[in-house]
C-alpha cells in the first residue's frame, strides 16, 4: 500500500505507519452511514415520547452513539495513533469538568434555597419578614 | 486616547467624604487584622494559623536556600559540586505528606468555619434587614419597613440577617469588622448574616467592582445599644416646620445619592444627568419650575419642572427623560424605595437652589 | 528560503497525473510529517469541541432554569427540516469520507466527485437552514433587520424578539430559546461555510494531482473538519428540534 | 568573585569571519516578516510582549502614582477605572500569557528536543501575527474610548458600560487563538521531533513544562474563546446568557470566565517553573533533585487547575456545595507546588552554586514565589478567603505570583539565553544591580499591599479611606523602585546589542542541547543531527573546553 519506503524514524517506533494508510472498504462506510440514519429516525421517534426526566438521558445517548459511530469511522479514530486518540477523547473529558462543576452549582443551588441561604435566581418575589406571619 | 491627555479637573471632595466621622479600624495585637466586632472568631483563628505555618515554612526554605548558596557557591569557574545526588525517596515522601497533612487541617477547619457563615440561624433569620445596592450608594431596609440610606444601625448582641439585591451590576456587601463579604447578583438575592458584638461605627465596603464611582459606594454601620435602636436615630427625616433642617437633610441626601450623575454645586464637573442648578427661579416666595423638552414614549413634548415631575422622575426615571444631549442617552436608575419624606427634603435642597 | 535545501525527502507520485510531493525540511521522515499534521489537527478539533462545549454548557443550564421556555421553544422548530438537515450532513459525511478514501487509493476523478458532492451537501445544508431563519424571522421569533436594535428598558424585551403569534407569551424569557438557537447555529454555520472553503481548497488541489496514496493530508484534514461539524450537529438537532 | 567563567581567558581559535548563524543568514525585511525560524520568530515575541510589558508597566505606574493620595491624584475615577484596567489587561492577554511560550519557548524548545525547527512553522508564524493583530486591536480598543471593567470583564457590569467592550474582546479572542496554536504547535513538536535518543525522561524540565502549558493552552483556551464571543453576542444582539435583565446568570459568566483564567495562571506560572528547573540546575552544576516528581507535577498542576476555578468564586454565590470541592480541590494544587520549590532548594543543597546575574534573578523568584505561593494557601481556605476576596491582599498575592515570580522567572531565563540568542554578553554587575533594585522594589510594593488587604482595604479603588494612606504611599515608593530597576535592565540589555562584547560557546555550562548546538544557533540549528546518549542533566559529561571559547 505504501509507496514510500519509512527512513529510520527512531522517534517512537510503535507508533510507526499507525493510521497512516489505513484505507476502509467502502462497505463498510455504507453500513455506517445506514445506521446513522437509522439512528436518527430513532431520535425522531422516542423524542414522540415522554420518558420524562429519562428524556435528555436518551436523546443524549443516542446522540453520543451516533458521534461515536462518526468519530470511529468517518474520522478513523478507530486505527489511528494512540496519542490521536487520547488527545480527542481528553477534549470530552475535559468538558466534562466544565459541566460537572457549572451545572453541579446550579443544581445544588436548590438544596441551598432549601437551607434558606439563597433563592433560585428567577424568584425576584421578595417579601419581607415584617409582612410574614409568624413570631417576629 | 484623548481622554487621557486630556485630564478634566478633579472634583473637589469639599469635605464630605462618606467616611467622615468613622474613626480608623483598631487593629489587633499581630498587627495584621481589624479588631473583629463580630463572632467569626475562626477566620482569625485559621488566619493566624496558617500565617504561622507559611512563616515556618517560608524561614526553612529561603534558610536552606541561603545558606547553602552562601557556604556551597563556586569559588573557581570549574569547580564541581559536592554532592551529585538525583533523588531521595524518604524526603520526597516527607515533603510530599507533610504538607498535604496541613492542608487537609486547614480545608477542615475553613470549610467548618464557612458553614458557619453561611448557615443563618433563626434569631439572625427574625433580624433581617434588607439591603439594596445600586451604582454606587446603600439602601437599608428595617424589620420594621423603616429605610435608612448610606447608614445602618444594628443591634449589638443580636444576631442579623442581611437579604442583599442588586438593581444593576454586580456589588458586595463587605464588613471587614464582622469578617463578612457577599456578591450581590442582580437578579437574584444573597444573604449574609453576623452576631455584632461591639458597639462603635465601622465601614462597609463595596467590594465587587461595580464602575465608576466603586469607591465611594461606602456606608457606615453603627453598632448601637437596645436603648439607641428603640429611638431610631435612622428614622428622623427633619419635620416640615423646620425647614433649615430639611434643606440640610435633603442636601445630605442629595450627595449620598444624586452627586454622583447630577451636578449640583458650581464646582461640580458631572454631566451624567441633567445638572440642578437653575431647575428652579425664585421668584419672591414661589418657585418658578423652568421648561424643559422631554421625551415620553418616543413623543417630545415641553413640561414645567415642579414637584410631581420631580417625584415622577426619581421613582419612575425612564417615563419621562429630558429630550437634551448628553442626557438623552443616559438612563438613571430607579429610586423607588426612597420615602415620600425624604423625598420631599431632595426637592427643598433643590429649591434652595435656584437662583433668585 | 535559501535554507530550505536541507531536506531530501521525496514522496514520487504514482502517475502522470499526479505531482510528486515534497517532505518539509524539518521533517526526517514523510511519516513524521504525516502524523505531526494529523496530531496537530486532532489537537485543534479538540479545541472546537471545548468552544463549542461552552455553548452546550449554557444550553444546559438554561435548560434546566427554564424548562418551560425551551419546551414551547423547541416546538416552534420544524423538526422535519432539522432532520432533513440531519441527513442530508450525515450523507456529505459519508461523500467525504469516500473522497478520502478515494484519494488514499490514488484515483484521482472519484476523489473530484465525492468532494463536489460535499460542497454541494453544504450547500443544500445552508439552503435549508436559510429557509428555517426565514420562517423565524416571519414569526417574528427571530427578527434580523432588528437583531442589533438593543433592549427596552421600558418592557423588558430585546428588538429582535417580537413573538408576533404569542406562542411564547405564557413562559418566562421567551427569547432565551432563541437567543441560544440563534447563537449555536449561527456559529454551526460559519464552521459549515469554512468547512467548504476547505473542502473547495482541496478540490482544487486535487484537480492539480496533488494528493495520492503517498500524500493525502490535506484531504484526509479537510474531511476531519467536515465530520467535526457533522459531529456538533449530530447533538444539535435533538437539542433544540426535539427539546427533551 | 565567584564567576563562571575562566579566570585567565583562554584563546584557543583564531580570530576569523563569524560564522552564518539564524541572525545573519538572511536579512531582507521580507525575510524576518515572513520567516518560518522558530528563533527568529521567538525574537519577535519576545520585543513584542516586551513593549506590551512595558506599556502595561507604564500603566502600573500611573495607578501607583495616582494612589499616592487618598482622593487619587492623577486622574478622575473613570479614567483610573480605565487606567487599572489596561494595566491588567495589557499585563495578563498580551504579556504574561504569550510571553514565555512565545519568546523563550520558541527560541529554545526546539533547540533543547533537538529539532530542526517546530513542527509547524506556518502555524507559528500565523500565531506570532494573530498575537500583534490582537496587540493591535487592543490599542484600537484604548483609542476608541477605552474599557474599564476589568481584566476580568465581570458580566453585567460588561454589557453595560458604554465602551469598547467589544473590541476588546474580540481582541482577546484573536489572541486566544494565537495562544491556542503556540500550545498545539508546542504539543505535535515535543512528541514528533524529538532527536533519536531523547526519550520522555531525557527531556529538560523546561520541556516538560512547556509542555504541561500547551495541554492547558489547548484545552482551555477555547472556552474563553467563546465566553468572550457570547459577551460580544450580548453587547451586540442581547443573547440574555450573562444579563440577568433578560433572565440569565452573571454566576455563569464568572464559571465560564473562570474555567478558562484559573488554568490560565498556570499556563503563566508553568513555563516560568521550567525557566527556574532549569536555571537552578545549569548554575548549582548538579542534577535537578527529584527530576521525575518535578515532570510529574507540572503534569499534575496542569490537570488539577481544572478542577479548582470556584475557588475565585467563594463569595460569588455559587452553592455551598460548590465551595465545598472547589475549596478541597484547590489545597491539592498546593502539593505540586511545594514539591517543586522544595526539590529546586535541594538541587542548590551542596551545589556548586554561580552567583551570577541569572542565578540571582533565579533566587529572587524561588523567595518571592514562596510568599506568592505560601499566601494562596491562606486564600485556599473557606472562611478566611470570605474575609480576604477582592482585598489587596488578592492583588498582593497575585502580584507575588506573577509579577514577582513569572516576570522574574522570564528575566531570568532572558539572562540566562541572552549569549546564546546573541552570542553577546551584557554588563554583569548592571544586572546584578538592577536585579537588586527589582527585588527590593518588588518587596516594597507588595508587602504592604498585604498588610492593608487582610486590614479590609479593597481593590479597584481609585479612592480609599486615609487609614490605608500610609501602606498605600510605602506601595508606590517600592514601584518607583521596582520600575527603576526594570528601567536599567532594559538599558543594558539593550546596551548590550551595541557594545557586542562576545560570549562563551557555553556560557553558563548547561549539558543540554540547547548548548551543544553552536552559539548563536545556525538556522537549522545543528551541524548534524544529534544523538542523545546520556540521561539529562548529567553534569560529569560537562565539556569546559566549551566554557572557555568565545562563540563562534
Amino acid at each position: 500500500m505504501s509507496d514510500h519506503t519509512s527512513t529510520g524514524d527512531g522517534h517512537a517506533p510503535g507508533e510507526l505507519d499507525m493510521g497512516h494508510h489505513h484505507v476502509s472498504s467502502p462497505a463498510m462506510f455504507l453500513s455506517v452511514l445506514l445506521a446513522l440514519l437509522f439512528l436518527t429516525f430513532i431520535t425522531v421517534v422516542v423524542a414522540q415520547f415522554d420518558f420524562g426526566s429519562a428524556n435528555m438521558l436518551i436523546a443524549m445517548g443516542i446522540a453520543s452513539i451516533k458521534a461515536s459511530l462518526v468519530i470511529a469511522f468517518f474520522m478513523h479514530l478507530k486505527y489511528d495513533t494512540a496519542i490521536n486518540k487520547l488527545v480527542f477523547m481528553s477534549s470530552f473529558l475535559f468538558l466534562s469538568l466544565l459541566f460537572i462543576f457549572t451545572l453541579g452549582d446550579l443544581f445544588t443551588r436548590r438544596l441551598d434555597h432549601e437551607l434558606h441561604t439563597t433563592k433560585s435566581p428567577v424568584d425576584l418575589e421578595w417579601s419581607h419578614p415584617s409582612t410574614l406571619d409568624g413570631d417576629h | 486616547m484623548i481622554n487621557y491627555l486630556i485630564q478634566e479637573p478633579k472634583q473637589d471632595p469639599q469635605g464630605d467624604l462618606p467616611w467622615d466621622g468613622v474613626p480608623a479600624h483598631e487593629i489587633d495585637f499581630w498587627g495584621q487584622l481589624p479588631v473583629q466586632a463580630g463572632t467569626f472568631d475562626h477566620v482569625d483563628g485559621l488566619f493566624y494559623f496558617t500565617y504561622a505555618v507559611c512563616i515556618i515554612f517560608f524561614v526553612i526554605i529561603t534558610g536552606v536556600l541561603l545558606y547553602s548558596v552562601f557556604a556551597h557557591r563556586r569559588k573557581t569557574w570549574d569547580q564541581k559540586p559536592l554532592s551529585n545526588v538525583t533523588h531521595n525517596t524518604p524526603l520526597e515522601v516527607v515533603w510530599t505528606i507533610v504538607p498535604l497533612i496541613i492542608v487537609m487541617i486547614m480545608f477542615a477547619w475553613g470549610f467548618k468555619g464557612s458553614l458557619d457563615m453561611t448557615t443563618v440561624p433563626h434569631e439572625a433569620q427574625r433580624n433581617t434587614y434588607k439591603a439594596t445596592a445600586k451604582q454606587w450608594n446603600w439602601t437599608f431596609i428595617y424589620p420594621d419597613a423603616t429605610q435608612s440610606i448610606a447608614e445602618v444601625y444594628v443591634e449589638v448582641d443580636k444576631p442579623v440577617q442581611f437579604i442583599l439585591e442588586s438593581t444593576d451590576v454586580l456589588h458586595a456587601f463587605y464588613i471587614p469588622v464582622m469578617r463578612v463579604k457577599r456578591d450581590i447578583v442582580p437578579g437574584r438575592y444573597q444573604s449574609v448574616w453576623f452576631h455584632p458584638i461591639k458597639q462603635g461605627v465601622y465601614p462597609l465596603f463595596c467590594a465587587e467592582y461595580c464602575g465608576d464611582d466603586h469607591s465611594r459606594m461606602y456606608a457606615k454601620v453603627h453598632v448601637v445599644d437596645a436603648a439607641t435602636m428603640a429611638d431610631r436615630p435612622w428614622n428622623k427625616v427633619p419635620a416640615e416646620d423646620k425647614p433649615v433642617e430639611r434643606i440640610a437633610y435633603g442636601a445630605r441626601l442629595a450627595r449620598q445619592l444624586c452627586a454622583s450623575c447630577h451636578k449640583m454645586r458650581d464646582t461640580d464637573t458631572v454631566v451624567t444627568g441633567p445638572s440642578w442648578l437653575g431647575m428652579f427661579t425664585k421668584q419672591g416666595d414661589t418657585y418658578v419650575g423652568r421648561q424643559r423638552e422631554v421625551l415620553e414614549g418616543g413623543v417630545t413634548k415641553t413640561i414645567t419642572t415642579d414637584d410631581a415631575y420631580i417625584i415622577e422622575s426619581i421613582k419612575d426615571p425612564t417615563k419621562k427623560i429630558v429630550a437634551e444631549a448628553p442626557y438623552n442617552k443616559n438612563s438613571m436608575s430607579k429610586f423607588d424605595t426612597l420615602t415620600d419624606d425624604r423625598v420631599a427634603c431632595l426637592i427643598a435642597y433643590m429649591k434652595s437652589l435656584a437662583d433668585n | 528560503m535559501s535554507h530550505d535545501d536541507h531536506h531530501g525527502v521525496m514522496i514520487p507520485a504514482p502517475g502522470p497525473e499526479f505531482v510528486a510531493h515534497e517532505v518539509a525540511h524539518h521533517f526526517s521522515t514523510p511519516v513524521q510529517e504525516f502524523q505531526a499534521g494529523k496530531l496537530g489537527f486532532w489537537l485543534f478539533l479538540a479545541t472546537e469541541i471545548l468552544l463549542f462545549g461552552g455553548l452546550f454548557a449554557a444550553y444546559f443550564y438554561f435548560h434546566e432554569v427554564f424548562p418551560e421556555t425551551f419546551r414551547v421553544g423547541g416546538q416552534q422548530l420544524d423538526w422535519r427540516l432539522g432532520a432533513l438537515n440531519t441527513s442530508v450532513l450525515l450523507l456529505s459525511s459519508w461523500t467525504m469520507a469516500m473522497g478520502v478514501r478515494s484519494a488514499q487509493t490514488s484515483q484521482k476523478s472519484k476523489t473530484m466527485i465525492y468532494l463536489v458532492l460535499t460542497v454541494l451537501g453544504a450547500l443544500g445544508f445552508m439552503v435549508i437552514k436559510f429557509i428555517e431563519y426565514s420562517a423565524k424571522n416571519e414569526h417574528g421569533l427571530i427578527v434580523f433587520s432588528e437583531l442589533f436594535s438593543g433592549y427596552d428598558e421600558v418592557t423588558g424585551q430585546v428588538a429582535w424578539f417580537k413573538d408576533y403569534h404569542g406562542v411564547m407569551k405564557d413562559v418566562a424569557h421567551g427569547h432565551m430559546f432563541f437567543a441560544i438557537y440563534l447563537t449555536m447555529t449561527a456559529i454551526h454555520g460559519l464552521h459549515v461555510i469554512i468547512g467548504a472553503i476547505a473542502i473547495i481548497y482541496v478540490l482544487y488541489g486535487t484537480s492539480k494531482g496533488r494528493y495520492h496514496a503517498g500524500y493525502y493530508l490535506p484531504v484526509d484534514l479537510a474531511g476531519l473538519y467536515w465530520h467535526l461539524v457533522d459531529l456538533i450537529w449530530i447533538f444539535l438537532f435533538p437539542l433544540l428540534y426535539l427539546v427533551p | 568573585m565567584t564567576t563562571n567563567t575562566p579566570a585567565v581567558d583562554v584563546q584557543t581559535t583564531q580570530p576569523k569571519a563569524p560564522r552564518e548563524n539564524y541572525l545573519n543568514c538572511t536579512t531582507s525585511f521580507k525575510s524576518w516578516a515572513l520567516t518560518l525560524d522558530h528563533k527568529r520568530i521567538g525574537l519577535m515575541y519576545l520585543i513584542g510582549t516586551s513593549l506590551a510589558f512595558l506599556a502595561g508597566g507604564v500603566f502600573a505606574l500611573l495607578v501607583r502614582l495616582h494612589l499616592w493620595e487618598p482622593e487619587g491624584m492623577l486622574f478622575s475615577n473613570p479614567t483610573y477605572n480605565q487606567i487599572f484596567t489596561l494595566h491588567g489587561a495589557f499585563m495578563v492577554f498580551l504579556f504574561v500569557i504569550p510571553a514565555i511560550p512565545g519568546s523563550l519557548g520558541n527560541i529554545v524548545m526546539p533547540l533543547m528536543v533537538g529539532a530542526k525547527d517546530v513542527a509547524l512553522p506556518k502555524l507559528n508564524l500565523l500565531s506570532f501575527y494573530l498575537w500583534v493583530i490582537g496587540a493591535v486591536m487592543a490599542v484600537a480598543a484604548i483609542v476608541m474610548g477605552g474599557f474599564d471593567t476589568g481584566w476580568t470583564f465581570y458580566a453585567p457590569y460588561s454589557l453595560y458600560t458604554d465602551q469598547a467592550v467589544v473590541t476588546i474582546g474580540l481582541a482577546i479572542f484573536v489572541l486566544g487563538f494565537s495562544s491556542i496554536f503556540t500550545g498545539l504547535n508546542f504539543i505535535v513538536t515535543v512528541h514528533k521531533l524529538r532527536a533519536p535518543g531523547m526519550t520522555w525522561f531525557r527531556m529538560p524540565l523546561f520541556v516538560w513544562a512547556i509542555y504541561a502549558t500547551a495541554i492547558l493552552q489547548v484545552l482551555a483556551t477555547p472556552v474563553l474563546g467563546i465566553t468572550v464571543l457570547l459577551v460580544a453576542f450580548e453587547r451586540l444582539y442581547n443573547v440574555g446568557i450573562f444579563d440577568p435583565r433578560l433572565g440569565g446568570d452573571p454566576v455563569l459568566f464568572e464559571h465560564f470566565f473562570w474555567f478558562y483564567s484559573h488554568p490560565a495562571v498556570y499556563i503563566m506560572v508553568l513555563p516560568a517553573f521550567g525557566i527556574i528547573s532549569e536555571l537552578v540546575t545549569v548554575h548549582s552544576r548538579k542534577p535537578l533533585f527529584g527530576y521525575k516528581l518535578i515532570a510529574f507535577s507540572s503534569i499534575a498542576i496542569a490537570i488539577i487547575s481544572f478542577l479548582v476555578w470556584g475557588h475565585h468564586m467563594f463569595t460569588s454565590g455559587q452553592s455551598t456545595y460548590a465551595m465545598f470541592a472547589f475549596s478541597f480541590l484547590t489545597f491539592f494544587v498546593a502539593i505540586p507546588t511545594a514539591i517543586k520549590e522544595f526539590s529546586w532548594v535541594a538541587t542548590v543543597w551542596k551545589g556548586s552554586v554561580a552567583l551570577n546575574s541569572p542565578m540571582l534573578y533565579t533566587l529572587a523568584f524561588l523567595i518571592i514565589f514562596a510568599i506568592g505561593g505560601l499566601t494562596g494557601v491562606i486564600l485556599g481556605a473557606l472562611n478566611v478567603d470570605l474575609h480576604l476576596h477582592d482585598t489587596y491582599f488578592v492583588v498582593a498575592h497575585f502580584h507575588y505570583v506573577m509579577m514577582g515570580s513569572i516576570a522574574l522567572a522570564f528575566f531570568a531565563g532572558l539572562h540566562h539565553w541572552w549569549p546564546k540568542m546573541f552570542g553577546i554578553m551584557y554588563n554583569e554587575f548592571q544586572a546584578k544591580i538592577a536585579c537588586a533594585l527589582i527585588f527590593i522594589g518588588f518587596n516594597a510594593t507588595f508587602l504592604p499591599q498585604f498588610v492593608m488587604g487582610s486590614r479590609g482595604m479593597p481593590r479597584r479603588y481609585a479612592t480609599y479611606v486615609p487609614e490605608y494612606a500610609d501602606y498605600h504611599k510605602a506601595s508606590t515608593i517600592g514601584a518607583m523602585i521596582l520600575g527603576t530597576g526594570v528601567a536599567l535592565m532594559v538599558f543594558y540589555l539593550v546596551a548590550s546589542l551595541f557594545i557586542r562584547k562576545k560570549a562563551k560557546q557555553n556560557q553558563w555550562g548547561g549539558v543540554t542541547l540547547d548548548w551543544m548546538c553552536p552559539t548563536p544557533p545556525p538556522h537549522l540549528n545543528f551541524d548534524e543531527e544529534p544523538q542523545v546518549v546520556h540521561e539529562v542533566y548529567d553534569y560529569t559529561t560537562l565539556d569546559y573546553e566549551t566554557l572557555q571559547r568565545d562563540c563562534d
